[in-house]
C-alpha cells in the first residue's frame, strides 16, 4: 500500500521535525547571544552532532514538505498518470535541494 | 430512444431490489437486468418500515410455522389465500438469514442471535428487527449488494408512464427520465412489477410523499385485473400533524395506548391483547374513544389520544426506539423520555393489488409482481405488522427468480410498439402539458385526499361513500382540464404531480366502488350500516377490470381456504 | 415569526445561463420544516418550483439542500431550528446542479460502488444458501452499526473541503462505508477496499477537517470511520494487525422450551 | 443507456466549490477552519525553507557575505517574519501532533449507536481542541515577548 507507507513516512518526519526543527528553532531564533553570526554557524558547523542534526532536519523537512505539497496538488484532480510524473519531479526536485544544502555545512566541517 | 434489456424490474423498494438481486443471482450475472424507479434507488418508500419484519426463527422457543400462519389467517380475517401464506411462513426465515449474511445489523439477543420483539396480532414475538429502522437497513443492504452485479443496468428517478402489453404478452414500459427529460421506451422479455403501494390518496398518512399507486394504475390500464382494493389498512399510531409513522413496535416494546383521561382503554376492546391487537381492532377503538369526546380535540379536527412511552425508561427507548424518538422531537417537539406523544389512526397500506397467482405471475405473459403491488393474497382484508417486508423480500426473491427463469428459456422480445409510445408520449407533453387550462392539480389532489379521509376512512358507509364516488368522479372531470404552468422536460414536478393524481383518482374509484360493494365488514373494512363478517356471501375477493371508456368491472372469486375454516375473531 | 422569506435557487437547463435567487414570502405554520415551506411555495405560489423529497421524515435521504449556507435535510430541519426568518434555500455544493434545487448525485452513488460495499465472504456457499445465522456480539455490533445509518444523502460530500476541489477524492461516504464493511466480522474483503482507498485519490487526502461528521443530519460521523480505517490501513501495512477470526454461526440451543398451541386444521 | 456514461453526458451545469471552499464555505465550526490553518503554515513553513536554504548559499561566499545576508534579519521587518515563522511552526507543530493522534483515531473515542441530537467525535473532543489551540496562543504570545524584549 504506497500510499499509506508515504503518509506513515510523513507522520514520522513531523515527528522528527517536532525536535530536529524544535531544537534549531530555538537555537538560532530565540537563544540569546548572536546565534545567527558568522561564529556560532561556523562553530556549529564543525561539530559532527550539529552537522548531524542538519542533515536529518533537511531530509525531514524536505521529505514532509515536498508530501506535503504532493497532497496539495493531488488535489486539483490530479488523473493518475499525471500523478507518476509529479512523483519523480518531487523526488529530483527534493534530491537536487538536498544535494545543495547539504553541501554547505559538509564543506564548512 | 428505446433501451433493451432481458429482464426489467420497475421499483426499486423492497421487493425490486430483492427481485433484481435474485435475477442477477440466478442467472449467474448473465442476464441483462434494468431497474426503474421514479426516486434514486435506495430512496424508495421502503425505507420508512420502521418496526420489523415477521419471520419464524425460534422453533425451539415455543413458535411454528403453523403458529405464524395462523396468525396471519386470522388477523387477515379469513380472507386470505391459505396456501400462499403457508409458502410464506416457509420461506421467510430463510430471508432474514439471508439479509443477515449479506451484512444487515440486526438487533441482537445477549447470546449474539437475532432478536425479535412482540407485534400486533402475534402470538410469539417474532418481528425480526434492526432498532426501529428495520426497512431502512433491509433496503441499504439489498441496494449495497447490489452494487455486486456487474450486469444490472439502473435508471433512477425515471417515471414510468405506462405499460404496454399487446395480447397478453409484455412489451416494454414507456419512460420519462426526469433528470435528462428524455422519454423513451424500455423493452423487455420479462417484467416484475414492484411499485408499491397507493395511500397519497388519503391526507393523514403514514405514506412517502412518492408512493402514489402508479403500478397500481399503470397495470391495470394495462389490463392486469386489480385485487381487493377496497381493504387499506389504517395504522393505529399516526403522529400529530405530520402523519408520520410511530412504530408499532412501540407498543410491541411495552407503549400504553391513554385517552384524555389517561385510561388504557384498550382494556376494553381487546382485554388479552390490549395494545398489541390487530391494527384494524385498535385503530377502530381510537376513533371510538374520540368519537365519543375521551380524545384530545385540535383545531385542524386531527384528534388524537396518546401512546405513552416514559415507563420504558430512556435506555430501552434509545436503545430500542431511536428513530420515534428523532421523529418525534423533529416533528411534533416532544421528547417521548419526557411526555406521551399525540397520535391517530393513519392509513398506511393497501391489502390489494394486481392480482396474482401463489408466485406472483400476473395473468400476462412475462409479468410478474412482488410487494405491496401485488396480492397473491396474504394479507386477506387486513395485514399484520411486520409481514409486509417480509412478503416484500420473499415475494421479491420468488419473481426475480421466476423471470430470470422464463428469459433464460430463450424468450423472444416483443416486437417494438411505435405508435403506442407515440402516443403516451403525446399524452404526456401534449395533452397534459398545455398552460391555459382552469384547474390547479395541487388544489384537485387535496380535495381528493380530504375527503377520502373523511369519506373512506376507519368507519365507512353507504351514504358516505356514494358521495366520495361523485366527488371521485367530479375531479375526474375537473382534472381532464388541468393546467402546468412547468414547461420544461427536466425534473418538472408539475406534470408528474398530474400524473400521479390521475392514478391516485382512478385508484380510488376503484376503491369506493369495491366498498360500496361490499355490504359486510371485515378487516380493515369497517361498514357501519353492515356491521358484521358475512362468510356465506363475502368470503370471497374482488376483482377489478379495466373496460376502455365504460363503466370498471368487478368480479370475484373464492379465498383458498385450505387450513381453517373461517370462526369469529376475538382478541 | 409570522412570516418566512425564502429565497430559493433556481435554474432550469435551455432557459437560464445561471442558477439565481428568487425571493418569496409565505405564511409560517406552527412546527413546519424547510420541505414544508418549499412544498407551500409549490403548490400554492410557484408550480414550476423542482426539488426532490420522498419520505419527509429524514430517513430517505432525498431532500438535501444547501439551507442558510450549510448542508441539511429539508424536511428534517423544522424552521424554528434556523432561529430566523430569512432562508436562503440552494442545491448541494459540490456536485452538478440539473435543474433549480435538484442536485445530480451519480457521482457519489459510482464512488460508492467502487469500493465493493457489500459482504465479501469467505464461505461463499454459506452466503449464499444460509444454513443459520452467524452470532455476533454486542460490541461486534456497536463497531460498524452507527456507519450503516448512513442514508447516502451526500450532506458530508457537500461539506467537505477536499470534495470541494478533487473531484477524483473518493470522499466521506464511500470512505465511511469502506471502514463499515471492513470492521463487520462477516466480511473479509477489507484487503481489496484497502487497496481501493489506497489511491492517490482515496482516504489520505482526508486532512480532518470534520466537516462531514459535523453535517451528517443521521449521526454517522464519517470522519470517525475514516480515521478508524486509517489506523486500519497504517497497522496492516506495518504487518501489526491481529488476525481476525471468522465469524461462527449460531448452533441451535440444546433444550426446548414446549410449543405455542395452534389450533387443529379445520379443513383436511 | 446506462447512467453511468449517461451522468457525464447529461448537461447539468458543475458546481464544484473549488479553492474557495477551503476559505468560507458555511457555518461550520472549528476542524474545517483548523485544516486551512495547518495547510497554509504548511506552504509557508515550506516557502521559508526555500528561502532559508537558497540564503544558506551565502555561506559559501565566505564570512562577509554571510553577515550582510544576515542582518536582513535585525531588520524590522526580517523580524516580521521571523515572528510570523515561529508562530506558524508553533501552530503546525502542535496542531500536526493532534492531527497524527486524530488520524490514527487515537482520542477520538470508540464509534456508538448515535443517540439525538446526535454528537459526532470531533465536537466531543471539540474541548481538548481549544486546550491545544490555547497553548499555541500562549506559545505565541510567549515567542512574541521573547522577540521584542
Ligand atoms: C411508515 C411505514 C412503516 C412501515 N413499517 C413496516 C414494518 O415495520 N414492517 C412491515 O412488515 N411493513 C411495514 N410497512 C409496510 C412496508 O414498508 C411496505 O409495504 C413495503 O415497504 C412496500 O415495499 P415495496 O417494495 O412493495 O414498494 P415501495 O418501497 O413503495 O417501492 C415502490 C417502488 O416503485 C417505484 N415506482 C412507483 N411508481 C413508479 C413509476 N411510475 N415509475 C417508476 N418507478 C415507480 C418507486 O420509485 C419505488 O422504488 C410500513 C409502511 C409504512 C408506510
Ligand atoms: C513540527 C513538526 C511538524 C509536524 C508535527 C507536522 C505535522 C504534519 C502533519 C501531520 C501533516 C499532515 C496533515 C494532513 O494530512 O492533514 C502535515 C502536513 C504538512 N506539513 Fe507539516 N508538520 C511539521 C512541520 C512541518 C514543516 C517544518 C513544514 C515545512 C517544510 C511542514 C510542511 C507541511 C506541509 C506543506 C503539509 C501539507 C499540508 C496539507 O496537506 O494541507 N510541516 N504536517
Ligand atoms: S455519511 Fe451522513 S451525510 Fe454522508 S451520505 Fe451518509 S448520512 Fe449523508
Ligand atoms: S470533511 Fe473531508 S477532509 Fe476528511 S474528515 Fe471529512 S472527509
Ligand atoms: S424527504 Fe426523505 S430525507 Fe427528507
Amino acid at each position: 500500500m504506497k500510499e499509506t507507507r508515504l503518509k506513515i513516512l510523513q507522520y514520522i518526519t513531523g515527528i522528527g521535525l517536532f525536535f530536529f526543527a524544535g531544537t534549531h528553532l530555538i537555537v538560532s531564533h530565540l537563544s540569546s547571544g548572536e546565534p545567527a553570526s558568522w561564529e556560532s554557524v561556523s562553530d556549529r558547523a564543525a561539530s559532527a552532532g550539529w552537522l548531524t542534526l542538519y542533515l536529518l532536519l533537511l531530509t525531514f523537512g524536505l521529505y514532509h514538505g515536498l508530501h506535503g505539497l504532493r497532497t496539495i496538488i493531488l488535489e486539483f484532480s490530479f488523473p493518475n498518470y499525471a500523478v507518476r510524473v509529479l512523483d519523480w519531479a518531487l523526488v529530483v526536485i527534493g534530491i537536487a535541494i538536498f544535494g545543495y544544502a547539504a553541501y554547505i555545512p559538509i564543506s564548512a566541517f | 430512444m428505446e433501451a433493451v434489456h432481458d429482464v426489467v424490474i420497475l421499483g426499486s423498494g423492497l421487493a425490486g431490489l430483492r427481485a433484481t438481486v435474485e435475477a442477477a443471482r440466478v442467472s449467474n450475472d448473465e442476464l441483462d437486468i434494468a431497474i426503474v424507479s421514479r426516486v434514486q434507488l435506495m430512496r424508495s418508500h421502503s425505507v420508512c418500515a420502521e418496526g420489523g419484519t415477521a419471520a419464524v426463527m425460534y422453533p425451539d422457543e415455543g413458535d411454528s410455522l403453523e403458529l405464524h400462519a395462523w396468525d396471519t389467517v386470522r388477523g387477515s380475517d379469513f380472507l386470505a389465500d391459505q396456501d400462499v401464506v403457508s409458502l410464506f411462513v416457509e420461506e421467510s426465515p430463510k430471508e432474514i438469514r439471508q439479509l443477515d449474511h449479506w451484512g444487515i445489523p440486526w438487533s441482537r439477543r445477549p447470546d449474539g442471535r437475532i432478536n425479535q420483539r412482540p407485534f400486533g396480532g402475534h402470538s410469539f414475538d417474532r418481528a425480526t428487527f434492526a432498532e426501529d429502522k428495520t426497512g431502512f437497513f433491509e433496503m441499504h443492504t439489498l441496494y449495497d449488494r447490489l452494487q455486486k452485479h456487474a450486469r444490472v443496468t439502473r435508471y433512477d428517478e425515471c417515471y414510468v408512464t405506462s405499460i404496454l402489453v399487446e395480447n397478453g404478452v409484455f412489451q416494454g414500459l414507456t419512460v420519462w427520465d426526469l433528470t435528462s427529460g428524455e422519454f423513451f421506451l424500455i423493452r423487455g422479455k420479462a417484467l416484475v412489477i414492484a411499485a408499491g403501494g397507493a395511500c397519497r390518496m388519503f391526507a393523514f398518512t403514514t405514506y412517502s410523499l412518492s408512493a402514489t399507486g402508479d403500478g397500481m394504475a399503470m397495470a391495470y390500464r394495462a389490463g392486469l385485473p386489480l385485487k381487493d382494493m377496497e381493504f387499506v389498512q389504517f395504522h393505529p399510531t399516526g403522529l400529530v400533524p405530520s402523519g408520520i409513522l410511530i412504530t408499532e413496535g412501540a407498543r410491541g416494546e411495552g407503549g400504553y395506548l391513554l385517552n384524555n383521561k389517561g385510561e388504557r382503554f384498550m382494556e376494553k376492546y381487546a382485554p388479552t391483547k390490549m395494545e398489541t391487537a390487530p391494527r384494524d381492532i385498535v385503530s377502530r377503538s381510537e376513533v371510538t374513544e374520540i368519537l365519543e369526546g375521551r380524545g384530545f380535540s385540535r383545531p385542524d379536527g386531527l384528534d388524537y389520544v396518546h401512546i405513552d412511552l416514559r415507563h420504558l425508561g430512556a435506555d430501552k427507548i434509545n436503545e430500542r426506539l431511536p428513530l420515534i424518538r428523532e421523529v418525534a422531537i423533529k416533528f411534533a417537539f416532544i421528547d417521548p423520555i419526557e411526555q406521551p406523544i399525540p397520535i391517530r389512526p393513519a392509513a398506511h397500506y393497501c391489502m390489494g393489488g394486481i392480482h396474482t397467482d401463489i408466485h406472483g405471475a400476473t395473468p400476462v405473459e412475462g409479468v410478474w409482481a412482488a410487494g405491496e403491488v401485488s396480492c397473491m393474497s396474504l394479507h386477506g382484508a387486513n395485514r399484520l405488522g411486520s409481514n409486509s417486508t417480509a412478503e416484500c423480500l420473499v415475494w421479491g426473491k420468488i419473481t426475480g427468480e421466476k423471470a430470470a427463469r422464463y428469459v433464460m428459456g430463450q424468450k423472444s422480445l416483443a416486437p417494438i410498439p411505435e405508435q403506442k409510445v407515440q402516443e403516451e408520449e403525446k399524452r404526456l407533453f401534449e395533452q397534459v402539458g398545455h398552460g391555459d387550462g382552469s384547474e390547479d392539480v395541487f388544489v384537485i389532489r387535496t380535495e381528493l385526499q380530504q375527503m377520502m379521509d373523511k369519506n373512506v376512512a376507519v368507519y365507512r358507509n353507504g351514504p358516505d361513500m356514494e358521495v366520495a364516488l361523485d366527488k371521485i368522479r367530479e375531479l375526474k372531470k375537473r382534472l381532464e382540464h388541468v393546467k402546468v404552468v412547468d414547461t420544461s422536460r427536466i425534473y418538472n414536478t408539475n406534470l408528474m404531480a398530474v400524473l400521479e393524481t390521475t392514478n391516485l383518482i382512478d385508484l380510488a374509484e376503484i376503491i369506493v366502488l369495491g366498498a360500496l360493494t361490499r355490504t359486510e365488514s371485515r378487516g380493515a373494512h369497517s361498514r357501519t350500516d353492515f356491521p358484521n363478517r358475512d362468510d356465506v356471501n363475502w368470503g370471497k375477493h374482488t376483482l377489478a377490470y379495466y373496460t376502455p371508456g365504460q363503466e370498471h368491472r368487478f368480479d370475484y372469486i373464492p379465498a383458498n381456504i385450505t387450513m381453517w375454516q373461517p370462526v369469529e375473531r376475538k382478541y | 415569526m409570522q412570516e418566512l422569506t425564502f429565497k430559493v435557487q433556481r435554474y432550469t437547463p435551455g432557459q437560464d445561463k445561471e442558477p439565481y435567487l428568487q425571493e418569496f414570502t409565505i405564511p409560517f405554520t406552527e412546527g413546519m420544516t424547510v420541505l414544508d415551506g418549499l412544498i407551500y411555495i409549490k403548490e400554492k405560489v410557484d408550480n414550476t418550483l423542482s426539488f426532490r423529497s420522498s419520505c419527509r421524515m429524514g430517513i430517505c435521504g432525498s431532500c438535501g439542500v444547501l439551507v442558510n449556507n450549510f448542508p441539511m435535510l429539508a424536511c428534517h430541519t423544522p424552521v424554528e431550528e434556523l432561529k430566523t426568518d430569512r432562508i436562503e434555500v440552494k442545491s448541494l455544493p459540490n456536485f452538478p446542479i440539473i435543474r433549480d434545487l435538484v442536485a445530480s448525485l451519480d457521482l457519489l452513488f459510482e464512488k460508492h460502488k467502487s469500493i465493493k460495499p457489500y459482504i465479501i465472504s469467505s464461505d461463499i456457499r454459506e452466503a449464499e444458501e444460509p444454513t443459520a445465522e452467524y452470532v455476533q456480539s454486542r460490541e461486534e455490533l456497536e463497531s460498524y452499526v452507527q456507519f450503516a445509518y448512513c442514508v447516502k444523502c451526500g450532506l458530508c460530500m457537500a461539506a467537505c473541503p477536499t470534495v470541494a476541489t478533487d473531484a477524483l477524492f473518493l470522499g466521506p461516504q464511500p470512505l465511511g462505508q469502506v471502514y463499515r464493511y471492513c470492521t463487520d466480522r462477516r466480511d473479509m474483503g477489507a484487503k481489496e477496499r484497502f487497496h481501493e482507498a489506497d489511491s492517490p485519490h482515496g482516504v489520505w487526502l482526508c486532512h480532518l477537517a470534520g466537516a462531514c461528521s459535523e453535517a451528517c443530519p443521521k449521526g454517522v460521523d464519517p470522519a470517525l470511520a475514516i480515521q478508524l480505517l486509517k489506523r486500519a490501513m497504517v497497522f496492516d501495512s506495518m504487518r501489526l494487525a491481529k488476525k481476525r477470526q471468522p465469524v461462527t454461526l449460531a448452533h441451535l440451543p440444546v433444550e426446548s422450551k414446549p410449543k405455542i398451541e395452534v389450533p387443529e386444521f379445520t379443513v383436511k | 443507456m446506462e447512467t453511468e456514461v449517461a451522468s457525464s453526458e447529461k448537461p447539468h451545469l458543475p458546481n464544484r466549490l473549488g479553492v474557495k471552499g477551503w476559505v468560507w464555505a458555511g457555518r461550520y465550526t472549528l476542524e474545517r477552519y483548523l485544516y486551512t490553518l495547518h495547510r497554509l503554515t504548511g506552504l509557508g513553513l515550506l516557502l521559508y525553507v526555500a528561502l532559508h536554504l537558497g540564503a544558506n548559499g551565502f555561506r559559501l561566499g565566505g564570512e562577509e557575505s554571510w553577515t550582510s545576508a544576515i542582518d536582513f534579519l535585525t531588520n524590522p521587518f526580517g523580524r516580521v517574519v521571523e515572528y510570523l515563522v515561529m508562530a506558524a511552526f508553533a501552530f503546525h507543530a502542535l496542531n500536526g501532533g493532534r492531527l497524527i493522534l486524530q488520524h490514527l483515531g487515537y482520542t477520538l473515542g470508540k464509534p456508538k449507536p448515535p443517540i439525538y441530537p446526535y454528537v459526532d467525535s470531533m465536537r466531543r473532543r471539540r474541548p481538548l481542541t481549544w486546550v491545544m489551540l490555547a497553548v499555541i496562543v500562549a506559545l505565541a504570545i510567549y515567542i512574541l515577548v521573547e522577540f521584542v524584549t
